[in-house]
């Protein structure tokens, strides 16, 4: 049993619509200096066995197939501590 | 006449057309099969279902992936569905010239699938949008657009919450020299798609993709206003008879 | 340990949490005396929850009698109240089901989920009863619109029924948005879900047959929405990790689509015997309620419901509220069948139980008997309270406080503007642009119209042919209920029906949402029984049977409730859906027609809130037979296709639904007010009025129509032009209106 | 200039029909031995100045109020190492 994440972010040249929205709505809530805001998705893949070699190079595979769309997004796997 | 009664009589001049068999899919989560099938027979065309578990296009002369949120639109549109049995069948006929058709969450398939370029994005106001669009034909030469003139206007329905198109710079270069640009939307850009796009095509013209939904401005009693969409039907099924 | 029945009779005098979920000792002290012994924590679970208010209905029920006691003969109605939702007969063999249900308090504590799963909730008791869920309608009532309060809650409550409804593929043809500072901290979300079927395919709550399977299927049972029963489980087992549960649901949106189509499949395999959805008290309710109207008895093994999260507890199961769930009847026999279709739909289904004959409902835990009880005194012999109530104390002088009193305006042009521009007038386009009414392909009116209407005959390939369409129209106004609620209630009829009767269709059956502060507060109830009342009276008069609905109390903050709110749904019938009228003005050169006489009527009305923040007075005079003379007449000129274009006249009065025809199409009009008193004719808000437009060629046969129904009938100018021009009195360009009208909610919401 | 992460994750208790639906499309797509797969949200704010224990305080403001909606939501937050 172990946990492996993957974070997956748009690349830094698409638009993140949602990731402004927040940036915007920071100083208004009294949040100054923050810069910028980006927005994406985090998953927590628990798998049976261990987090060997074998199992990352699945998750990646997995990753670069399913749960990130290459075209726009970049993703990384590690395992959680 | 009511327009009811009027809805059953085929739309006139395609009587001849009925032996073009369109496939429309359904994946779990879809929810404009009924409504492109309806279009397609409206049309004169024969619609034949195809389950997204089948490995079978059952000889079919084209393909409608029609909209919806199948599989949720969990994770993100398309994603999951482009995995489908059926897609292993659809994608390599596809490339060998099938026509497809993918509107809103069938388009989003496409692109998941690679069978066109870019991707769809949440839209920029973060806001589901419904409302009735003028869209520009930019391109009438693909396998689904022959009845429209280019330049074009017409009024479809939009829906959906990602439909901002995205792509790398090089790409929109090449599909706007390319001709690939099929759609453009007209008087305000309701998801903040790059370049105002609404729908494009593959390089070949036989695979078609847009937002707005034709299949939903096919009748004068139910829909948008207007019956802007039949011409996306009607220039399939003449392709075909023209055959 | 568990508290099996063993260990209860064991056991008499352990102390138990009646009193933390919400049970009073003399209903504790019942338990015991039809149990013969103390109950079990599971079956303290099951008739806590289901001797709930919001289960039991033990304070509403003396009152809500009288919509069958008085209801009116009806040969549409082929299920009536009692029933998971209400069905009627609208001919070539196809029926309607419809029901309103309100999520007021979880939206309020989460409001996307909260109003998402409000959609699921009632999606799922229109698919109990056999039918195809074709269309969504909500009505919502917020605190001011510019409140803080209500910019966290309305953008969250629209997204959760815009994310819920468009992935289910419902159109969402209707509904209401209105603000009021009363309903701060206390927002009202109503969901109206209706369905089609065949009028032999009603399927009914029920668990007949010894040895039929009990089904249950859909999403696995989590913890969710128990925090009550933590109670239950940390008293008897006092274990800290069952202290901390979430009294919040979350939905799945995806599986409740594929439970439609499987349940659908299901139908037409034709291998239910009985189904019913899980709504608030789950497995609890779902199991007493099934066993009490069936053969009396069923065996269940809590142990074999699947859970996503396997430390739950057999009290916390039966109560737990998690979403997309259903439970079948099925027969041995049929049973493969059925989880073939589940199966292809991806759907989970577990066999849990059988239905027995022994009139007892037995649960086991891991071989241990948990529940022992006769189903029936759970779901049907709840207690019943008569509940004192008393006229509030500033009623009288809330009433003598008549608007004549306040200044009139002289600048009507103005005064139009800033009506329309007020938030209950204003464009609702920022929020009905985030629902999708076009899905299935079938909606012929929806937003702005007055109703929503449905083309029926391409709802299910394969069922008979017909040219009929539905009308949907939902409405309620709190402030004239405040005012007076028996007429408040029959307004809230009246405009619904009105709203249904505008375009064409036949005003067939009712539904209802009856939103109410505290019932323990005498004030509280004597609005609440005045609006019983009022809406059963009503619905006698109009010929319109109550069919089935939902009560929610405790809206209230502190010691203040709400207005109080019936929201009334109607659903009408059209013969030919292709002779349903079109909203406004819809052509130039059309003769606009008021039809219905003005008053003098302010109170409550949008002009004395707008302009002076003023509530008092008595609200406009429920005129009930002219209501239904002007439905008869807008029905029959309907179907002789005499009309071209319609808008009821309501909120604001005749000059706002002027100005709503002109933004239609964007084609204005020339009128001539019929009174002396321009602004008694443009702003008061008399009940029982339209304006329609007729092509002149029509005009006189449709006046002799009128007469016929004895509807006084004003022709009062022509459609055409861009602006709207009141003879004398003002000339406002469509395009000026427009800009009114559409940016109130925006400026809010997208800033 | 600093980025501080924050992860947004579903109460462990709360129903999460993404990471369901994705986990159970893995076996499809020939992933076998994923038990279980959460989806949640990550996000990425850049700060103005060092991400000393202040502005770490603010971003937990930030994540409370903002960010994360605390009725479902559980959040953490990181500096970037
Ligand atoms: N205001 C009302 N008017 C008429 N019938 C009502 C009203 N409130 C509840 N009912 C009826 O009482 C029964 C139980 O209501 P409810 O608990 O909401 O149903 P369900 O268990 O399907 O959620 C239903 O048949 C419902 O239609
Ligand atoms: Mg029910």
């Amino acid at each position: 049993m172990a946990r492996v994440i993957v974070d997956v972010m748009l690349k830094p040249e698409i638009l993140d619509p949602q990731g402004q929205a927040i940036a915007r709505a920071l100083p208004r809530l009294g949040f100054a200096g923050v810069t910028e805001v980006r927005q994406g998705k985090r998953f927590e893949v628990e798998i049976d066995g261990p987090a060997d070699e074998a199992a990352l190079a699945d998750v990646r595979k997995m990753a670069e197939t399913l749960l990130a769309n290459t075209v726009i997004e970049d993703y990384s796997v590690r395992v959680e501590q | 006449m009511s327009e009811t009664s009027a809805r059953r009589s085929r739309v006139e001049g395609y009587e001849s057309m009925g032996a073009a068999r369109v496939g429309v899919v359904t994946f779990p989560g879809t929810l404009d099969d009924q409504d492109a099938a309806r279009a397609v027979r409206h049309a004169g065309g024969e619609a034949v279902p195809l389950w997204h578990a089948d490995r079978d296009l059952k000889g079919v002369d084209a393909v409608f992936l029609p909209g919806g949120f199948s599989y949720g639109d969990y994770l993100r549109c398309g994603a999951i569905s482009r995995f489908a049995p059926l897609m292993e069948e659809l994608i390599p006929s596809a490339r060998a010239g099938l026509p497809v058709l993918g509107t809103c969450n069938g388009f989003q398939i496409l692109c998941e699938a690679h069978l066109l370029p870019g991707a769809l994005t949440r839209n920029e106001n973060l806001h589901y949008v419904c409302r009735d669009q003028r869209i520009l034909v930019e391109n009438a030469t693909t396998a689904w657009t022959g009845d429209y003139a280019p330049g074009q206007e017409i009024l479809l329905p939009v829906k959906h919450g990602e439909g901002r198109y995205v792509a790398d710079a090089a790409t929109i270069t090449a599909l706007e020299d390319g001709g690939q640009i099929v759609f453009r939307y007209l008087g305000g850009n309701p998801n903040g798609s790059v370049n105002d796009i609404a729908g494009v095509s593959n390089e070949a013209g036989n695979i078609v993709g847009l937002m707005p939904h034709p299949e939903h401005a096919v009748e004068d009693l139910t829909g948008a206003p207007g019956v802007d969409g039949r011409g996306f039907f009607s220039s399939i099924l003449k392709r075909f008879v023209n055959l | 340990m568990t508290d099996s029945v063993k260990r209860a009779s064991e056991t008499p005098d352990e102390p138990q949490p009646y009193a933390e979920l919400g049970m009073k000792s003399d209903e504790y002290d019942r338990v015991r005396a039809i149990l013969g012994r103390r109950p079990t924590s599971s079956e303290l679970a099951i008739y806590s929850v289901m001797w709930s208010e919001h289960c039991s209905y033990k304070s509403s029920k003396v009152h809500l009698r009288q919509f069958g006691t008085k209801a009116p003969h009806s040969e549409a109605l082929l299920v009536g109240m009692g029933e998971n939702a209400g069905v009627v007969d609208i001919g070539d063999g196809w029926a309607a089901t419809f029901k309103i249900e309100s999520h007021n308090h979880p939206s309020y504590v989460e409001p996307h989920q909260g109003a998402a799963t409000g959609v699921g909730g009632i999606v799922r008791d229109i698919m109990s009863m056999g039918a195809r869920p074709v269309a969504v309608m909500d009505a919502l009532r917020f605190g001011a619109l510019d409140a803080p309060d209500t910019r966290r809650v309305l953008p969250g409550v629209v997204e959760g029924i815009s994310s819920y409804g468009n992935c289910l593929g419902l159109p969402n043809i209707g509904g209401e948005l209105v603000f009021d500072p009363c309903y701060i901290g206390n927002p009202l979300v109503n969901a109206l879900c209706v369905g089609l079927l065949r009028k032999d395919q009603i399927k009914l709550a029920t668990a007949p047959g010894p040895g039929n399977k009990v089904v249950l299927f859909g999403a696995r049972t989590g913890p969710d929405g128990i925090g009550g029963a933590s109670v239950l489980a940390s008293a008897t087992f006092e274990d800290e990790s069952h202290a901390k549960r979430p009294a919040v649901q979350v939905g799945d949106p995806f599986m409740e689509k594929l439970l439609i189509e499987c349940c659908l499949e299901l139908f037409e395999a034709d291998v239910v015997v009985g189904i019913q959805d899980l709504g608030a008290a789950g497995v609890s309710c779902a199991t007493t309620e099934l066993a009490a109207k069936g053969t009396g008895g069923m065996r269940v093994d809590l142990g074999l419901v699947p859970l996503r999260d396997p430390s739950l507890l057999p009290e916390e199961i039966l109560m737990s509220e998690s979403q997309e769930r259903m439970m079948a009847v099925v027969t041995p026999e049929d049973i493969d069948a059925f989880m073939a279709i589940c199966t292809r739909w991806d759907v989970p289904a577990t066999v849990i139980g059988e239905v027995t004959d022994t009139g007892r409902l037995v649960m086991t835990w891991h071989d241990e008997i948990i529940v022992d009880i006769p189903p029936g005194t759970a779901a049907d012999d709840g207690p019943v309270y008569e509940r004192p109530f008393h006229e509030p104390a500033g009623q009288a002088a809330l009433n003598a406080d008549d608007p004549v009193r306040l200044t009139r305006p002289t600048d009507l042009r103005s005064t139009l503007l800033d009506l329309l521009a007020s938030p209950n007038l204003a464009s609702k386009e920022w929020v009905t642009s985030q629902y999708d009414r076009y899905v299935r392909g079938n909606t012929v009116l929806a937003m702005p119209a007055d109703a929503g209407v449905l083309r029926i005959g391409e709802v299910m390939p394969g069922a008979e042919e017909t040219d009929r369409g539905i009308a949907l129209a939902t409405d309620g106004n709190g402030r004239y209920a405040r005012l007076d609620p028996y007429a408040g209630a029959q307004l809230a009829l009246a405009e619904a029906y009105r709203n249904v009767a505008v375009t064409g269709a036949r005003p067939l059956a009712v539904t209802n949402c009856l939103n109410f502060g505290s019932p323990e507060d005498p004030e509280v109830m004597w609005q609440f029984a005045e609006a019983v009342r009022g809406l059963a009276d009503a619905c006698r008069v109009l010929g319109v049977p109550v069919t089935g609905g939902n009560v929610s109390f405790y809206n209230q903050t502190g010691s203040t409730p709400i207005h109080p709110t019936p929201v009334v749904g109607v659903l009408g019938v059209l013969d030919d859906v292709g002779r349903r009228v079109r909203h406004g003005f819809t052509a130039p050169g059309l003769k606009i027609v008021l039809l219905g006489d003005t008053g003098d009527e302010f109170g409550g009305s949008e002009w004395a809130h707008v302009a002076h923040g003023h509530l008092g007075g008595l609200p406009p005079h429920a005129d009930l037979e002219a209501e239904r003379s002007l439905a008869g007449a807008l029905v029959e000129a309907a179907e002789r296709g005499l009309i071209e274009g319609s808008h009821d006249v309501s909120d604001g009065g005749l000059a706002i639904a002027l100005a709503e025809a002109a933004l239609a199409c964007g084609v204005g009009g020339e009128v001539q007010l019929p009174g002396t008193d321009a602004f008694v004719d443009l702003f008061s808000e008399s009940a029982a009025r339209a304006v329609v437009t007729v092509r002149p060629e029509w005009f006189d046969a449709f006046a002799e129509l009128c007469a016929r129904y004895e509807v006084p009938c004003y022709g009062l100018g022509m459609t055409g032009g861009a602006s709207l021009r009141v003879e004398g009195v003002l000339e406002i360009p469509v395009d000026e209106l427009r800009a009114a009208h559409r940016t109130t909610l925006p400026a809010v919401f997208d800033s």
